[in-house]
């Protein structure tokens, strides 16, 4: 039978000046119905621009389809007028998108913005409509449609807006749909259930899905067949058993082996001394309020640790469980409410900001954001020596240990004097690695500093981490919400659910048996767990062939 | 469309908002058979009491609604207004003045002595001639209802030209009540009794000033002339609207929307008169003087010889065409009395006429002029003076002297010359202004005072100016009046009290369905007609 | 809600009182005084200091703050020294012209401004988008006078379809008057304001237009037009009252050249009176009506967020 | 140890801020066109004649034999006194520019950076603010006499409050960005991370208010002298050109009118430097250029 969506060598420019040709360049694939098609590759491989070139949202100024048709039901729709595109999406096909908190108008109540749709598309009066729409909320199990309705998007949890997303788009029962990345942003256990939703909704109806993610693990749990893009271009396409299990591309080889196994390597026990312990660290936020209608909310609660120098300790959960208020308390850059946070032998939870400053370089920090945490306006030189300078390090001695240290982190030491924009996302993480290692502290703190890389360069970046936790002897504190990661490389872990730490110990054993209901949960959720890891992690300990 | 009639009535009962029989007839006649003159004043009326303050829209203000008891004709002789008849003993010490009859203020109350006797006092508090006068009175008091006697110290020549003035600040009539205001505090209730009647309520300043006719007024039975004469209200209201911008106010003349401009900028005549439907003439016979005024206490002024120098230096032709333009306004004048007048002569005025920067400097060289700088005043909202001010500097910068401009309002300027102060601590050397011919028609003129205390601003100082001066209050006939007069203008050329700078003559503009204007200094309202 | 205006309006008191302080030194410390050019031409050094002292002007300037300041506390802004009148009764008089003016322009100016910065920013890089951002770069370069001298020469003397000047009462006078006469005022006093709105509208849309819920309703096949009004600029509603708020400080300076121009009996000529005659009481009570006004009109915009964006509570 | 090839950076060197916004079209052309009129402002005066010099003989003369601009009501030449003038307008422009942003630089970082400054700042901002501009500025001239001096400092008060609102808005986002927080973390001093990582940030939209504000002053400027409360004549400004020239309107346009143009045109070129500006330095088009 004809496929629902058939792709035949699709070329879209880019506009001249970028750094390649083509977007993407001759894509075929096809999405019959009943089956879901995951296409999978790193940011710029070109994944998205199919979607969107699909639906005709794509930027007209900036991309232009030049070759190949897109066959929907049989018929191209590639040359469609744009009257007719907008009639197919909704009634034939309809896309999810990747940011839930931003995918719905603030301005406008849920259910009208579900009703929309049916404005659009059908002449339902206004009743027959609403029925429609709750009809619609409760098939994506949301609770009591009834007063949801009637909420705005600002009331619901990420979770939530993403199933009403999905209730949008599949009311009027469209025969394709398009998700681009719908769970990437959500929590590992909302993700989990939204993976079960869209599952569901897929076999009840019988519709194509094409599924857009880099998570290869989503990729297991989900897919039928699988499309490896790289660069704009197809490298390899097909059962999802086959391409998992004996990829024959080895840029498909090289992902697979990128993904972190989920059973984390035995590790000896680490001896050396404490370097940074905190006792019953408390952080509390919200107003007191005037009329005592003030909120308070406890971001970190009764939190207790050690790490010993060559020593990781990861923090894992889910984001608001308070893992990185608990590094920022620690870092002093907030204040904690209460406890003790001890670095080395001295107390500097709650001392003033003079004498707080001299114990400051004993601790540093790598932030998530690799765009947001070098100025921009400074060359990367001089984001190195400031700290040093600060503790009256002469400019050249501190010059020459920047330049050490920028090999120790595989960057040439004539990068220097450029400026952050000139480097790639990983490259500018080794930078910070590098400015945080320029203080020589006794603990580094790694503040989900790999989640926003791709999983190659992530790969590289843990690796460093490693290198240099041992070449100096670092106290590691490992802050993530994957899981994978935190099983790679932490010695301990510690668990966190809504500012308290539910479980904790060496990280092989928490994996093994878990104790607490919500790590079981977590472990669960993982998404390619069983794939992946029943056989035993096929990337446990080897270094990544790059 | 929402009904337009009910809005109207109940909105204009509001605004009319007083019980004179006056409601009535309006309501009666439509308000469109009313017969209204909207004039464009010369300045904002700022304020109403004509006594507290000289300016000349006050004065105006004051015609409007006050009456006089005597009142100068076109060749400048008092006139009885409110007076029926009047005697004065042989020995010219006892004046008595007997009222007409069915002289009514406003509010309905019939005007008596008492009336009249407290408001010569206020007036006399405030008034230079005023003053002058009562420093010679004995005593003034109401005999009755409707007689005044006035008895004086000594024989005076002024008492009739003194309470028949026609400029600031002009005797005029007010209830007794009104008038015991202390002279330096402003009247708050504008009762009159003449020919037309302030609308309080309808008043926005800096805007727009409403009178209406004043039925129970009892006109003079002569002809009009100047302020002599029946004051007979032609018509039921008249409106001032005031316009900051003058090229607005003509285009508002030209577009019908009012009738009457009072003092159009001269150099926008050919416009309007261009306009068939407008006619522009010159009203006030004797015009403006300008004058440069000395600091007479003050270097390098304190100098007569340098002050001559300067004078020397000024040339009439350029100040006039600078400052009003088109040369069929103005006229040079270099006698110190406005030229056509009874006093005007040509004694010394030869100083005035040099108009040479060579003599000048020759001049100035041998006065011994040491370059101490000349410190000039410039009114920058006033253009006329603005523009005196730019000439001087140029002409004194020729004839050699080191001259600096400071520019200013007129608001600082007036507070500024009332300051004798040196120069370094907000002191002044020269300043601009004019005065209409009938505030300088005779020796009695402030302007050409030489008394350094009560005198004019400048201060000259010269006990031969004040004895010829004082002479002239005592002389009783014309030819002895003429002779003082001169021997006052040869000391004040002697002296170089003011450069004066010609005369010039603002013109009117009116619409063509104007009739009745009044020829005189001052701008009258009465008699004046729309058809 | 209600506890947020309140505190608000508390809050508008240390501001008021910071504007009066500011004022009322502003006035005291510079040269010029009243008494003088109330004393007009012949009077003596003497008369001048009477006057003042009848005015109240002679007394220590910590006096004089705690007397207005007291007068002001029962809501009297003092007597204008010139006229006698109470400032709140001139006030009252002519702020009738000034207010309709104010709507007239406000109301104009959206309803022009509003539909070119969408279409603007809808085509944003297009040849509309570069006319009306010359357009609007034009208004904010032409003096108000120039252009208002423009348009009475054209439309009323030439072409005389409108008046030249004057403010008729749509009350007394009705309505047709009242339009013709309010015409000219506003097309000059407008065209700054729509420049200004414009431009701010132009910048929030294009940036809403980049937001993700308008990709989404895209995605469901609305038209253009739809996503543009219901999405676009909905979101964009609130940047956009708030340029109208901060705009109105620039209205007041335009309706006192406007008032001046076309000789409308406003209180922006009435504050310009004031000033070029130094009748401090009117000068002083003028500037904190005008800033009185200026601060409830932003706190109602405040308040109207709540109206446009449901995230917005208070 | 992982020792991968260390890889060189290869795209350009980020180009200076000004050559970026030299290459946007709106501020080459409007840059231009500032430099032409700031030339004529500086040079003009050689070569017209004596702004200053009367000659009632020949005045409201239209253009033509006397001279390019015709002569005022005073027979001054109107053509020297607009090329004389334009030096008053560049110089209120600039410098009510340069001290309204000096000043509303400072009190903004302060205001922004200091929680405790930050009420107090801004509730004075908020009621200068409201006072309207125009007002204030008459006010403060006529009343405390019109030089250059006081009509600078006039009009840059009402300014400052919104150069601080924009500086604080951009110090309240940086202070929160992680390289903020690193330096903290660094030990860096307080005063030392204001000048290092907040100040070179406001310096782009700085300068597009800046352009924005030397527009504004400008035209205020002439409003001021057209309301008599400018300038004083002795020195020819566009204002009081055109406020002297206001009663002849109907008879000699041309005195209102070619300073109203040239003023227009200046001001016309300041702003389309400042959307130039804006445009080639907004962050989220620099954002892009990443």
């Amino acid at each position: 039978m004809t496929p629902i969506l058939d792709i035949e060598n699709l070329s879209v420019s880019l506009p001249k000046g970028a750094d390649r040709p083509f977007a993407i360049q001759d894509i075929t694939f096809s999405v019959n119905a009943g089956e879901i098609v995951c296409v999978v590759g790193e940011s710029g491989s070109g994944k998205s621009v199919t979607s969107f070139t699909v639906m005709g949202l794509h930027d007209k100024r900036a991309l232009t389809p030049v070759a190949g048709e897109i066959r929907l039901e049989g018929k191209n729709i590639l040359g469609a007028s744009a009257a007719e595109i907008r009639r197919l999406r909704g009634e034939k096909m309809a896309m999810i998108f990747q940011e839930p908190m931003t995918a719905l108008n603030p301005v406008a109540p849920v259910g009208q913005q579900i009703g929309e749709m049916l404005e659009i598309h059908t002449n339902f009066g206004a009743a027959k409509r609403k029925a429609k729409v709750l009809q619609a909320m409760r098939d994506v199990h949301l609770p009591d449609p009834e007063k949801m309705y009637h909420s705005f998007p600002h009331q619901l949890s990420g979770g939530q807006r993403q199933r009403i997303v999905i209730a949008m788009s599949l009311v009027l029962e469209p025969v394709l749909l398009i998700a681009d990345e719908p769970t990437t942003a959500l929590d590992v256990t909302t993700q989990a259930q939204i993976l079960a939703l869209i599952k569901e909704l897929q076999t009840r109806r019988g519709m194509g899905v094409l599924f857009i993610t880099h998570d290869f693990g989503v990729v297991a749990d989900i897919a039928d067949r699988v499309v490896v893009m790289q660069n704009g271009q197809i490298v390899e396409q097909g059962p999802v058993a086959q391409v998992l299990g004996n990829p024959t591309h080895p840029y498909t080889k090289m992902l697979i082996n990128a993904v972190p196994s989920m059973t984390p390597p035995s590790r000896a026990p680490v001896a050396g001394p404490v370097a940074l312990s905190a006792a019953n660290l408390n952080k509390q936020y919200g107003s007191l309020g005037l009329l005592g209608g003030g909120r308070v909310v406890n971001a970190a609660n009764d939190v207790n640790f050690q790490v010993r120098r060559g020593e990781t300790l990861g923090i894992v959960g889910e984001s608001g469980s308070g893992k990185s208020t608990v590094a920022r308390c620690v870092m002093r850059l907030i204040d904690p409410t209460s406890g003790e946070v001890l670095i080395g032998d001295t107390n500097i939870a709650t001392i003033a900001e003079s004498q707080l400053r001299q114990h400051r370089r004993d601790i540093q920090i790598v932030f998530q954001d690799p765009y947001r945490s070098l100025n921009p306006r400074r060359t990367v030189g001089q984001s190195i020596t400031e700290g040093p300078v600060n503790f009256g390090v002469s400019p050249a001695e501190a010059l020459e240990r920047a330049r050490r240290l920028m090999s120790i982190v595989g960057l040439a030491p004539e990068a220097l004097d450029r400026f952050p924009h000139q480097f790639s996302g990983g490259q500018r993480q080794r930078i910070c690695i590098a400015r945080a290692l320029a203080m020589e502290p006794m603990v580094l703190i790694a503040d989900e500093a790999v989640s926003a890389l791709d999983v190659s360069v992530q790969a590289q970046v843990l690796d460093l981490l490693e290198d240099v936790k041992e070449k100096f002897d670092l106290a590691m504190l490992f802050i993530t919400h994957d899981l994978r990661v935190a099983a790679q490389i932490c010695d301990r872990i510690m668990v966190m659910q809504k500012g308290i730490v539910v479980e904790s110990g060496p990280t092989a054993q928490v994996f093994a048996n878990p104790q607490h209901p919500y790590t079981r949960a977590l472990l669960s959720a993982a998404p390619g767990h069983s794939t992946f890891d029943s056989k035993g992690g096929a990337s446990a300990g080897q270094a990544a062939p790059l | 469309m929402f009904s337009q009639v009910g809005k109207i009535t109940r909105r204009a009962l509001l605004a009319a908002g007083f019980a004179m029989p006056l409601v009535a007839t309006a309501m009666a006649t439509t308000a469109s058979a009313e017969s209204v003159l909207r004039v464009v004043p010369h300045a904002d009326l700022k304020n109403l009491d004509p006594i507290w303050t000289t300016a000349y829209i006050s004065r105006n203000h004051g015609y409007m609604i006050y009456d006089t008891l005597f009142a100068m004709d076109e060749n400048f002789t008092p006139q009885p207004q409110m007076v029926d008849t009047w005697s004065t003993s042989e020995d010219g010490l006892v004046w008595t003045f007997v009222l007409r009859d069915g002289l009514k203020f406003h509010d309905g109350a019939p005007v008596t002595g008492e009336d009249v006797v407290a408001s010569l006092k206020r007036w006399g508090a405030r008034d230079g001639m005023g003053q002058q006068l009562f420093g010679v009175i004995e005593s003034l008091e109401a005999t009755d209802a409707k007689t005044v006697v006035m008895t004086l110290q000594k024989p005076y020549g002024l008492v009739l030209e003194s309470i028949g003035k026609i400029s600031s600040n002009v005797p005029f009539i007010m209830p007794k009540r009104i008038a015991e205001t202390d002279p330096f505090e402003q009247i708050t209730e504008y009762i009159g009794s003449g020919p037309f009647v302030f609308q309080a309520d309808q008043w926005v300043p800096g805007s727009t000033v409403v009178y209406t006719k004043f039925e129970d007024y009892v006109p003079r039975s002569e002809p009009v002339s100047a302020a002599a004469g029946g004051k007979v209200a032609k018509v039921d209201k008249v409106i001032w609207q005031y316009f900051p911008d003058a090229t607005t106010a003509m285009n508002a003349l030209m577009a019908g929307e009012v009738d009457f401009y009072e003092s159009p900028a001269p150099d926008l005549a050919p416009i309007l008169s261009s306009n068939p439907d407008i006619t522009v003439e010159v009203n006030d016979p004797l015009g403006s003087i300008g004058f440069a005024r000395f600091n007479h206490v003050l270097p390098p002024f304190d100098n007569a010889d340098i002050r001559r120098a300067a004078i020397m230096a000024m040339k009439q032709e350029d100040y006039l065409a600078a400052g009003i333009g088109d040369p069929q306004f103005w006229k040079t004048c270099y006698s110190v009395f406005p030229c056509g007048t009874p006093l005007q002569n040509d004694v010394g005025s030869d100083l005035m006429a040099t108009g040479d920067a060579e003599a000048a400097k020759a001049a100035l060289q041998a006065a011994g002029y040491d370059g101490t700088p000349v410190v000039i005043m410039q009114p920058t909202d006033i253009a006329v003076l603005s523009a005196f001010s730019l000439v001087t500097a140029e002409k004194l910068r020729d004839a050699g002297f080191n001259v600096k401009l400071e520019a200013m309002d007129w608001s600082t300027l007036t507070s500024r010359r009332a300051l004798r102060d040196p120069v370094g601590e907000g002191g002044w050397n020269m300043f601009h202004t004019w005065w209409i011919g009938a505030d300088v028609i005779d020796p009695m003129a402030i302007a050409f005072s030489g008394n350094p205390d009560k005198g004019w601003f400048g201060w000259a100082n010269d006990p031969a100016l004040e004895e010829a001066r004082a002479a002239f209050a005592t002389a009783s006939s014309l030819e002895e009046k003429k002779t003082i007069a001169a021997k006052v203008q040869e000391r004040l050329w002697a002296i170089g009290a003011s450069g004066q700078l010609g005369q010039f003559f603002t013109p009117v503009a009116y619409r063509n369905n104007v009739k009745g204007l009044i020829k005189s200094p001052v701008q009258f309202f009465w008699n004046m007609s729309v058809e | 809600m209600l506890f947020y205006i309140f505190k608000r309006i508390l809050m508008t008191i240390p501001v008021m009182v910071i504007v009066a302080l500011f004022v009322f030194l502003m006035l005291r410390l510079s040269p010029g005084d009243p008494a003088a050019v109330i004393a007009g031409d012949y009077a003596t050094a003497e008369d001048v200091q009477r006057i003042r002292e009848q005015l109240g002007l002679s007394e220590p300037i910590v006096v004089q703050f705690t007397r207005w300041l007291g007068q002001l506390a029962q809501g009297d802004l003092g007597t204008s020294i010139f006229s006698n009148k109470p400032v709140s009764q001139l006030i009252a008089q002519r702020i009738e012209p000034t207010m309709f003016l104010a709507l007239t322009t406000i109301i104009f100016s959206v309803l022009v401004a509003v539909p070119l910065g969408t279409i603007a920013a809808y085509r944003a890089g297009s040849w509309i988008d570069r006319v009306v951002m010359l357009f609007s770069v034009g208004g904010f370069s032409v003096p108000v006078f120039v252009l208002g001298y423009v348009l009475i020469y054209v439309l009323s003397l030439k072409l005389r379809w409108l008046p030249v000047q004057g403010y008729k009462s749509p009350f007394t006078e009705g309505i047709g008057p009242f339009f013709a006469h309010i015409t000219l005022p506003t097309l000059t006093l407008s065209v700054i304001f729509i420049a200004l709105i414009a431009r701010m509208t132009r910048a929030s849309v294009i940036e809403v237009l980049e937001e993700d819920y308008v990709r989404t309703a895209r995605a469901k096949g609305q038209s253009e037009l739809k996503v543009l009004m219901r999405h676009a600029l909905r979101n964009a509603a609130v940047p956009i009252i708030t340029v109208i708020g901060i705009g109105i400080a620039l209205l007041i300076g335009g309706v006192v050249v406007t008032e001046s121009v076309y000789n409308i009996p406003g209180l922006g000529r009435l504050v310009l009176d004031a000033v070029l005659a130094r009748d401090y009481p009117i000068i002083q009570g003028l500037i904190l009506f005008f800033s009185f006004i200026y601060i409830v009109l932003n706190l109602l915009i405040d308040l109207s967020y709540s109206l446009l964006d449901p995230r917005i509570r208070y | 140890m992982v020792q991968n090839a260390p890889t060189l950076p290869q795209t350009p060197e980020q180009p200076s801020i000004w050559r970026i916004a030299l290459r946007n079209r709106s501020v080459f052309w409007g840059g231009l066109m500032l430099v032409i009129i700031a030339l004529v402002a500086l040079t003009g005066g050689l070569f017209t004649a004596d702004p200053m010099d009367i000659n009632p003989m020949s005045r409201l003369k239209p253009p033509g034999e006397h001279g390019l601009f015709g002569t005022d009501q005073l027979g001054r030449d109107v053509f020297s006194r607009v090329i004389n003038g334009a030096r008053i307008s560049l110089t209120v422009g600039t410098a009510v520019a340069v001290i309204s942003i000096a000043i509303g630089l400072f009190l903004g970082l302060v205001a922004g950076y200091f929680r405790y400054m930050d009420a107090l700042i801004m509730r004075v901002m908020d009621g200068l603010m409201s006072i309207p501009a125009i007002l204030l500025a008459i006010a403060l001239i006529s009343l405390s006499g019109a030089t250059l001096l006081t009509v600078v400092a006039a009009i840059v008060i009402p300014e400052i409050p919104r150069v601080v609102r924009l500086v604080r808005s951009v110090v309240l986002t940086v202070r929160e960005e992680p390289y903020v927080e690193a330096a903290i973390a660094a030990g860096t001093k307080t005063w030392l991370i204001m000048g290092r990582h907040v100040l070179p940030n406001t310096i782009a939209p700085l300068i597009v208010q800046a352009t924005y504000v030397c527009g504004s002053a400008m035209l205020t400027e002439a409003i001021l002298g057209f309301l008599g409360a400018g300038i004083p004549p002795e020195i020819p400004s566009w204002g009081n050109i055109m406020s002297e020239g206001r009663t002849f309107f109907q008879l000699t346009p041309w005195i209102i009118f070619f300073p109203g143009a040239a003023l227009a045109v200046t001001v016309l070129a300041v702003n389309i430097v400042g959307d130039g500006l804006r445009d080639s330095l907004d962050p989220r088009i620099a954002r892009t250029m990443r």
